[in-house]
């Protein structure tokens, strides 16, 4: 009876690969197949979510310890305050979109569904049980599975030469970092001489080069996987590429495990030094800005999305950075509003990046492209999607009354907090943190309402876009779900913020009575800010019985746009989203390094003139291609060792022989 | 018993050079194959007693290389009548240029196939060094007309290398034996003779600078039967141009028995207090090894070279294991084993592979999983196994590997052994991944239904092992490779 | 005394092999080593009826058997002479001069504390290994590379003869046939080569690479 | 002077007198070119006539375009509820309010871009695409003026700020005073859409911001968005008069006073700078906006010093 809500949650992890298993046999009968696997999905994340909400709301641990026979491996799964927040965003999101992609799979003809079912199922399950590992073994092989499935999901339309290099891409970015995942586990292992995590968190007095170095390589290996600059190349490749709900459940909650795995970290290491913070927060802000910056440069809808991901991770590790410069200067109200500002804005990124994911899927899938210069006028047919899709945008603009502004809010607090201390490094890292979310907040702005503008709003812009029709209910239902979320939490933050304090206080290391008496204040803050919010939509309604009145008597007519005398006005002639995004780009230049082709009408009757713009990745077309380029290089200078001539062969033998005799026996 | 063992595939394979039916030969293979698997998996629960005052004995390094070559040669001996059946026609186009060519007689194949088990598992049991060489110079003249299968020049040549370069390296071997020899003969006042055991239990007394020339000599003979660059040269031509299955005979089974013979050395070694300078040995060439694989393996245009270039680094992550001793010898160990089926099962697959797209350029294989699903899921399972991915045991013997060498402090080591395994995984997921994805060329699709059961079955039960040894190494096989490691000092 | 002319004979013939081209003077030597080196056990003065028959089998192999097949071999192949070599005739010699020097320098230093029948069987094992190993990495032929392994062979045999430590006789015999046995193969392979390429020069060899 | 009924003022003489800015500075501008211009209740006639005018909508456009103007007329009344006249408290205020305010303007930016861009009109695209860029320009050096001076007072919410900015704190941060007072000025003409960066009366669309958003409202509507920028206009002017004129002391309804006939004489300045300078080439703009942000940092770096 102990154990028995973990022992629940071991059964949904079961039931949801059993699912896929199912539907992997069921491949014949592709309703069929797909029916077990999304039932198997969803029942078994509903039983998982029980444990995960009893250990938030309650806090304390749930675990089981099983020794498992392969060396320093144990079946040890344990569900603490953290891994049980991660565990509620991994298990909502995947029924979100498990039961969108029942639906949206079907776009597929003649394809067999049933393997991305299976990896799909596999991913939520490896997903969850990365986050409950408590043992560096079985952490590992669960992080492991999680990429492949991701892989294999990524890889699903892998006709497409694009598909399939951008899983390679993320294939090997992954395993990349893994590597120095493995380093670090060892490490950790070599002082702890054990690869357990409670042993892990046991280990005091940890010589502070070797908790840097450890902190390092997590930073990077978990970093890669969580998509911070520059490791973040696999992201915008990866995304557009898989299917939209793929890419929802990747970049909703697949990435947060790298942030988890971070957070972990820092559990295992006490009293981080401040350049810890330091890095956490300039890493955060670059990813930020960066991300923000190439997403206003896309014209793919997906890759604009999978460049935000970048962003709000960005974001996300500028909170972490402020909570340990809090930890690490000893003010517990700094540490409590940076990670809580952190933690929450990861559920809310999982939230309305996975209702912007599932909108641009079922965009994609009405208007069948990614460009959204194709597309405009799409709200006319598409009101569900259309208007999720604006919540969604309107979130991840950080903009009140919805959720996304609350977090934000958090860490302006927090951030604000530091730089009233006066303390030079405080209110350093403070100045930082404000400056860039204020650019962030703005080129979001900037971005969304160009994607919301141009896709949804205006006429349609190709025959792509000219009569579109909404998305099945099954389709709709999640994204409704999602949004309907999105505004709880945007209203109700008080409530939210109370959940998450035994999360917060076990990341902080603060008991959580104190940490419930911080929030106090905070709390009743944020009521405030609801009691705005009420007053904005009270305000709305009466504006909005105003006009009714007024326009009683008046005469309502509806004419062409206005434009300024043109004798044929034409789709064409709208603002695309490239021109849109074009004073921006051009004032960021020097680090997007947008490539232009632009051939200029001539003359008094011109011939048709023509504009390309694209925006490559910076990172890597400068940073990580040439280090493979030089590696390559070199290990290419080598290949004349196989010649092919067998008295060179034979020669070598002889001077390997002469040259360890004189290396060992002189 | 252990007699037995030696000679019932000896037996088939003469029987099989005289008969005249080619059902006959190949029941011959199939009931040679499976009753020696049997005696084998018997050993495991009735040890035998050794024979010839202990020139013929079982212990347990020697066992475990027993039970690989004899699984190993199960699924191949299997693999290899389908194979068969297939090659059947006299005059065969080759798909590179155009050449005629016939293949060796069936007999001579079946009977050379059973004649290199009975020599491995001569080796295996050898317990004198003398036997040992001899041993091993037999799995090299046997082996021989197996590449030479395909009669066209390019298998030729590879034979020829083949023969030339570890016969050199074999002599050289030899003459490591004298030294050994001379080191136990000088040492005491009674010479020592030159069986395992008795060189292990009087090691204090041998000389300490001849034993160390013996060592070098030895592992560079032997290293060269065993892959180990810069002394590998031979291998990817023999492993490319002979039939798959052979290939995977060489690389899953003739390679450790090579690696036997420096163990045994090493272990000798260790004994008279050098591990340290064997140690050392060891790693470098290990090292070098995984560098030249990284070498050839990115841009490599050809899988079965790939494979085969694959091959020697994981000799090479053996050698660094064994090199750095302690905890590192248990993952080498099980590395031994995990290298041995993936790598034997991948080529059983590259052999499936070959026979349905008829050409070894990776460049045109593509859509695998369109025209031959199974194998391509294999395939896929296999190259994941092989650059070390969760949950396959390769993955666990590799990190047990990297831990112990970071553990030990030895940083250069430990961080050169983890990039040259990303690049190596680098060049294989490029390239072999990209195998299976995408949609085939037309006309290929028409010859892929029809894919021989037993062509896919062996390399299942292996992939299927090896993801088993992932996730659950059974306690009596967890002790029984740490009493190897007791054998070379381990732990 | 005996051993010391054989010494003398063996360097010598090794001399030769360097410095000539032609094939069948090279497996004329090979026979002449064989019987110098099938001799020298029993050359030390101690009558062993074990040794004897040994020495015995021995020489039968080395100096009739394999070069009799060599010279089958050749025959079947009319060519007679290795064409023009990595390294030129007049160079190897120097180089043979060289390594006498050089082999002589390491007995001396070798720690050995057994003391061989004569002291000059060390280094002129050592040299003749040498000369094999020279002739496999400079000699195009295939041919010429047999010939090579084998002299290669004899000189590690030598360096066996000398030891006090009797391998037991199962054990050389053992030996003798693989050497035998590979030396077949070989000849087996030459002789499809020359079939395939209608020459053995093995630098034709090298379509395999990277 | 806390309790609730008095400080409701401040909200109500905004609603009043926000719209006699534009007269102002409309006055301001026709004295200085020796016109005699319009009268100064001008913007009152104007909403008064517009509010019994039926609309034309285009029929491109959807319920984006009829909320556009109703959520931002909402939301910049409830920011006035956050902006205190004088050195008191104002309706609602919390610690951070300056966020909630700061976002609330981005919420109507975004929410008047998408308006523009329901409208389909090309023109309305540029504005909007101008409007995007400058804003997103603007609001770090907002942001960090307002980081500065509550660093400088060491507290968090607007009220508070601005109630801690005694004739003391004026004389010993005066140097902060002044900076951010320079960044709340240029961040006041780019918001607003005032020359140098916009010129709200041109009729060259080309080199209209603001203006070409809304090309296509009328009635209503129209009169929503004329009122909701007449009070972003005195909400920003009120901002800078607080900052720049320390609390002297005379309690609630002196400081009352002072600040709105400030509040009066901001406006003229703005009218004699549109007087004074000519309008901007939109390239130069963003350099325009990064002064700000170089003042911000001045004023942050000053507060730090101490």
């Amino acid at each position: 009876m102990f154990y028995y809500s973990i022992k629940i949650f071991l059964v949904g992890v079961f039931l949801i690969f059993f699912g896929g298993i199912l539907s992997l046999l069921f491949w014949r009968k592709q309703k069929l197949s797909i029916l077990v696997g999304t039932l198997g999905a969803v029942s078994g994340s509903i039983l998982g979510l029980i444990p995960a909400i009893k250990v938030l709301l309650s806090g304390g641990k749930e675990s089981l310890y099983i020794a498992w026979s392969i060396p320093f491996g144990a079946f040890f799964v344990e569900i603490d305050a953290i891994s049980a927040f991660f565990l509620l965003c991994i298990f909502i999101l995947s029924i979100i979109t498990a039961i969108y992609g029942s639906r949206y799979l079907l776009e597929y003809k003649n394809k067999s569904l049933a393997k991305a079912i299976f990896f799909f199922n596999v991913l939520i399950s490896s997903m969850a049980m990365v986050v409950v590992s408590a043992n560096g073994m079985l952490f590992l092989i669960c992080w492991e599975i999680m990429s492949i499935a991701s892989f294999f999901l990524v890889t699903f339309e892998d006709e497409h030469k694009h598909v399939r290099q951008a899983g390679i891409v993320y294939l090997i970015a992954t395993h990349i970092g893994t590597a120095f995942l493995l380093v670090m586990f060892i490490l950790l292992g070599r002082e702890s001489n054990s690869l357990d995590f409670d042993k892990f968190a046991a280990i005091k007095l940890l010589p502070s080069s070797m908790a840097s170095i450890i902190f390092i390589l997590s930073l990077v290996g978990f970093g890669t996987k969580a998509g911070l600059v520059p490791f973040h190349i696999w992201l915008p490749e990866a995304h557009p590429a898989a299917p939209s709900h793929v890419s929802a459940l990747m970049s909703g909650v697949m990435i947060k495990t790298g942030i988890y795995g971070i957070i972990r970290v820092l559990t295992f290491l006490p009293n981080p030094p401040l350049w810890w913070g330091w890095l956490l927060i300039i890493v955060g802000a670059v990813s930020g800005v960066i991300g923000v910056l190439f997403a206003l440069a896309q014209h793919d809808i997906k890759r604009l999305l999978a460049y935000h991901s970048v962003e709000n991770i960005g974001i996300i590790t500028m909170g972490l950075g402020l909570g340990v410069v809090g930890i690490n200067s000893g003010s517990q109200i700094l540490a409590i509003l940076g990670f809580g500002g952190a933690i929450l804005h990861i559920l809310n990124h999982a939230l309305f990046k996975g209702l912007l994911f599932l909108g641009a899927g079922s965009v994609v899938s009405a208007a069948g492209t990614r460009e959204i210069d194709e597309l405009g006028g799409l709200g006319k047919n598409m009101f569900v999607t259309s208007v999720t899709f604006l919540i969604g945008a309107v979130a991840i603009c950080g903009i009140p009354p919805l959720n996304g502004f609350i977090s934000e809010f958090l860490i302006y607090t927090g951030s604000f907090k530091g730089l009233i201390t006066k303390q030079l490094d405080l209110a350093a890292v403070s100045i930082i943190i404000i400056g860039s979310l204020a650019l962030i907040g703005g080129l979001a702005l900037a971005c969304f309402t160009k994607v919301y503008g141009i896709v949804f709003l205006g006429e349609p812009r190709s025959k792509h876009a000219m009569n579109v029709q909404e998305s099945s209910m099954i389709m709709l239902v999640p994204m409704i779900i999602l949004a309907a979320l999105c505004v709880f939490i945007g209203l109700f933050s008080s409530i939210t913020i109370n959940w998450l304090k035994q999360c917060i206080s076990q990341i902080a290391g603060i008991g959580p009575d104190v940490v419930s008496s911080q929030i106090l204040p905070l709390s009743n803050i944020l009521i405030k800010v609801s009691f705005a919010a009420f007053c904005l939509f009270a305000a709305i309604a009466i504006l909005l019985f105003i006009r009714k009145k007024m326009l009683s008597a008046e005469k309502v007519s509806i004419a062409p746009t206005w434009d300024c005398g043109y004798a044929k006005p034409d789709a064409r002639m709208q603002y695309t989203a490239s021109s849109f995004a074009q004073p921006l780009v051009d004032t960021f230049k020097m680090i997007l390094r947008t490539r232009k082709i632009t051939e200029p009408i001539k003359d008094l009757f011109p011939v048709e003139g023509q504009f390309e713009s694209s925006t490559p990745e910076v990172s890597r077309d400068y940073l990580f291609n040439p280090i493979f380029r030089v590696i390559y290089l070199l290990l290419g200078r080598l290949r004349w060792l196989q010649g092919g001539n067998i008295q060179l062969y034979i020669l070598y033998i002889a001077l390997t022989l002469i040259a360890l005799i004189i290396w060992k026996l002189r | 018993m252990l007699l037995a063992l030696i000679f019932i595939p000896f037996l088939a394979g003469v029987l099989s050079l005289v008969s005249r039916n080619a059902s006959l030969r190949y029941f011959l293979l199939g009931t040679a194959a499976v009753l020696h698997f049997i005696l084998t998996c018997s050993f495991w629960f009735f040890p035998p007693a050794a024979l010839f005052n202990n020139w013929l004995g079982l212990d347990r390094i020697g066992q475990l290389i027993l039970s690989i070559t004899s699984g190993l040669f199960l699924g191949a001996g299997f693999y290899a009548i389908s194979y068969l059946k297939n090659e059947k026609h006299q005059q065969i186009k080759d798909f590179q240029e155009d050449i005629i060519f016939s293949n060796v007689p069936e007999a001579i194949f079946i009977c050379c196939m059973l004649f290199l088990l009975a020599s491995m598992t001569f080796l295996a049991l050898s317990q004198h060094f003398g036997l040992i060489w001899v041993a091993i110079e037999l799995t090299t003249l046997t082996s021989a007309p197996l590449i030479y299968f395909h009669r066209h020049h390019r298998s030729l040549e590879a034979t020829w290398k083949y023969l030339m370069i570890c016969s050199v390296g074999i002599a050289i071997a030899l003459l490591g034996n004298f030294f050994l020899a001379v080191a136990a003969s000088t040492g005491g006042e009674k010479p020592v003779s030159l069986l395992a055991g008795e060189l292990v239990k009087y090691a204090n007394v041998l000389n300490v600078k001849w034993l160390k020339a013996a060592f070098i000599f030895i592992l560079v003979g032997y290293g060269t039967k065993m892959g180990l660059a810069p002394m590998h040269t031979w291998l990817p031509d023999a492993h490319s141009e002979a039939p798959s299955v052979i290939s995977s005979l060489l690389s899953g089974a003739m390679l450790n028995c090579a690696f036997l013979g420096i163990f045994r050395t090493f272990q000798v070694c260790t004994a008279a207090g050098l591990g340290d300078f064997a140690g050392d040995l060891l790693i470098a060439l290990g090292l070098v090894s995984m560098l030249v694989a990284a070498v050839y393996i990115i841009r490599q245009a050809d899988y079965k070279r790939m494979l085969a270039y694959s091959s020697v680094e994981h000799m090479g992550i053996v050698a660094i294991g064994l090199g750095l001793g302690k905890a590192a010898v248990f993952g080498s160990m099980l590395h031994l084993v995990n290298h041995s089926l993936t790598k034997a099962a991948l080529f059983l697959v590259a052999g499936n592979i070959l026979a349905v797209y008829k050409t070894k350029r990776t460049n045109d294989v593509q859509g695998m999983f369109k025209v031959i699903p199974i194998s391509a899921f294999l395939w896929l399972a296999g190259i994941l196994s092989i650059t070390g991915f969760p949950p396959f045991g390769t993955f666990i013997s590799e990190f047990t590997i990297l831990k112990a060498g970071i553990e030990q402090g030895r940083f250069f080591v430990s961080g050169a052994y983890l990039v040259l395994l990303v690049i190596v995984f680098i060049g294989f997921a490029t390239i072999c991944i990209r195998m299976t994805q995408g949609s085939p060329e037309q006309g290929i699709e028409k010859v892929a239904l029809k894919q021989r059961f037993l062509s896919v079955v062996p390399p299942a039960i292996m992939i299927l092992l090896i993801l088993v040894l992932g996730l659950f190494i059974p306690s009596t096989f967890r002790n029984f490779l740490h009493d190897i490691c007791m054998l070379v000092g381990g732990n | 005394m005996l051993i010391e002319f054989m010494m003398i004979f063996l360097t010598l013939v090794n001399l030769i092999i360097l410095s000539t081209s032609r094939l069948s003077t090279c497996i004329k030597v090979i026979a002449f080593q064989g019987i110098i080196l099938g001799v020298l056990p029993v050359a030390g003065g101690q009558f062993d009826i074990q040794l004897v028959i040994f020495s015995i089998i021995a020489i039968s192999v080395k100096a009739i058997l394999f070069p009799s097949m060599l010279l089958r071999t050749l025959s079947q192949l009319n060519i007679h002479r290795e064409k023009k070599p990595y390294v030129g005739y007049g160079m190897s010699l120097l180089i043979g001069l060289g390594a006498i020097v050089l082999s002589w320098w390491i007995s001396k230093n070798l720690p050995l504390t057994i003391t061989p029948a004569n002291s000059a069987v060390l280094p002129v094992s050592i040299f003749t290994a040498f000369v094999g190993l020279y002739l496999i990495i400079t000699r195009k032929m295939a041919l010429t590379q047999v010939i090579g392994y084998l002299i290669f062979e004899n000189g590690i045999y030598m360096f066996g003869v000398i030891l006090p430590q009797k391998q037991p006789l199962l054990v050389e015999l053992a030996v003798l046939l693989d050497a035998f046995v590979a030396v077949f193969v070989m000849g087996i392979t030459i002789f499809h080569i020359s079939r395939e390429f209608d020459h053995i020069e093995t630098d034709q060899l090298s379509t395999l690479r990277s | 002077m806390d309790n609730i009924s008095i400080r409701i003022i401040q909200p109500i003489l905004a609603l009043i007198l926000s719209p006699l800015l534009f007269g102002i500075i409309n006055r301001t501008k026709a004295f200085f070119a020796g016109r005699k211009g319009q009268p100064l209740f001008q913007t009152y006639f104007d909403l008064w006539k517009l509010v019994h005018k039926g609309v034309v909508y285009s029929k491109t456009t959807g319920w984006i375009f009829r909320a556009g103007p109703i959520i931002n007329l909402s939301a910049i009344l409830l920011i006035t509820l956050f902006i205190p006249l004088g050195h008191s408290k104002a309706v609602i205020f919390f610690d951070g309010d300056i966020f909630l305010v700061i976002y609330l303007f981005a919420l109507i930016r975004f929410f008047t871009i998408i308006a523009a861009l329901d409208t389909g009109s090309s023109f309305e695209g540029m504005g909007a695409s101008r409007e995007a860029q400058f804003s997103a320009l603007t609001e770090p050096a907002l942001f960090l003026a307002l980081a500065a001076i509550a660093c400088g007072t060491g507290k968090l919410s607007l009220s508070e700020i601005l109630v801690s900015i005694t004739s003391k704190f004026w004389l010993s941060h005066i140097s902060i005073i002044l900076f951010v007072a320079a960044t709340l000025i240029i961040v006041l003409l780019t918001e607003n859409a005032r020359i140098p960066v916009d010129d709200p009366n041109t009729h060259l669309e080309l080199t209209m911001i603001h203006e070409v958003m809304v090309l296509d409202s009328s009635g209503p509507d129209f009169a929503f968005i004329v009122f909701a920028s007449a009070l972003k206009l005195w909400v920003f002017t009120a901002l800078f008069a607080g900052v720049l004129i320390p609390d002297i002391g005379f309690g609630f309804w002196p400081n009352l006073g002072i600040c709105v006939l400030a509040v009066l004489c901001v406006s003229v300045v703005v009218g004699i700078i549109e007087s004074c300078i000519a309008r901007l080439k939109l390239l130069f703009v963003p350099h325009f906006i990064f002064i700000a942000t170089v003042f911000a940092v001045l004023a942050m770096v000053f507060v730090l010093r101490k």
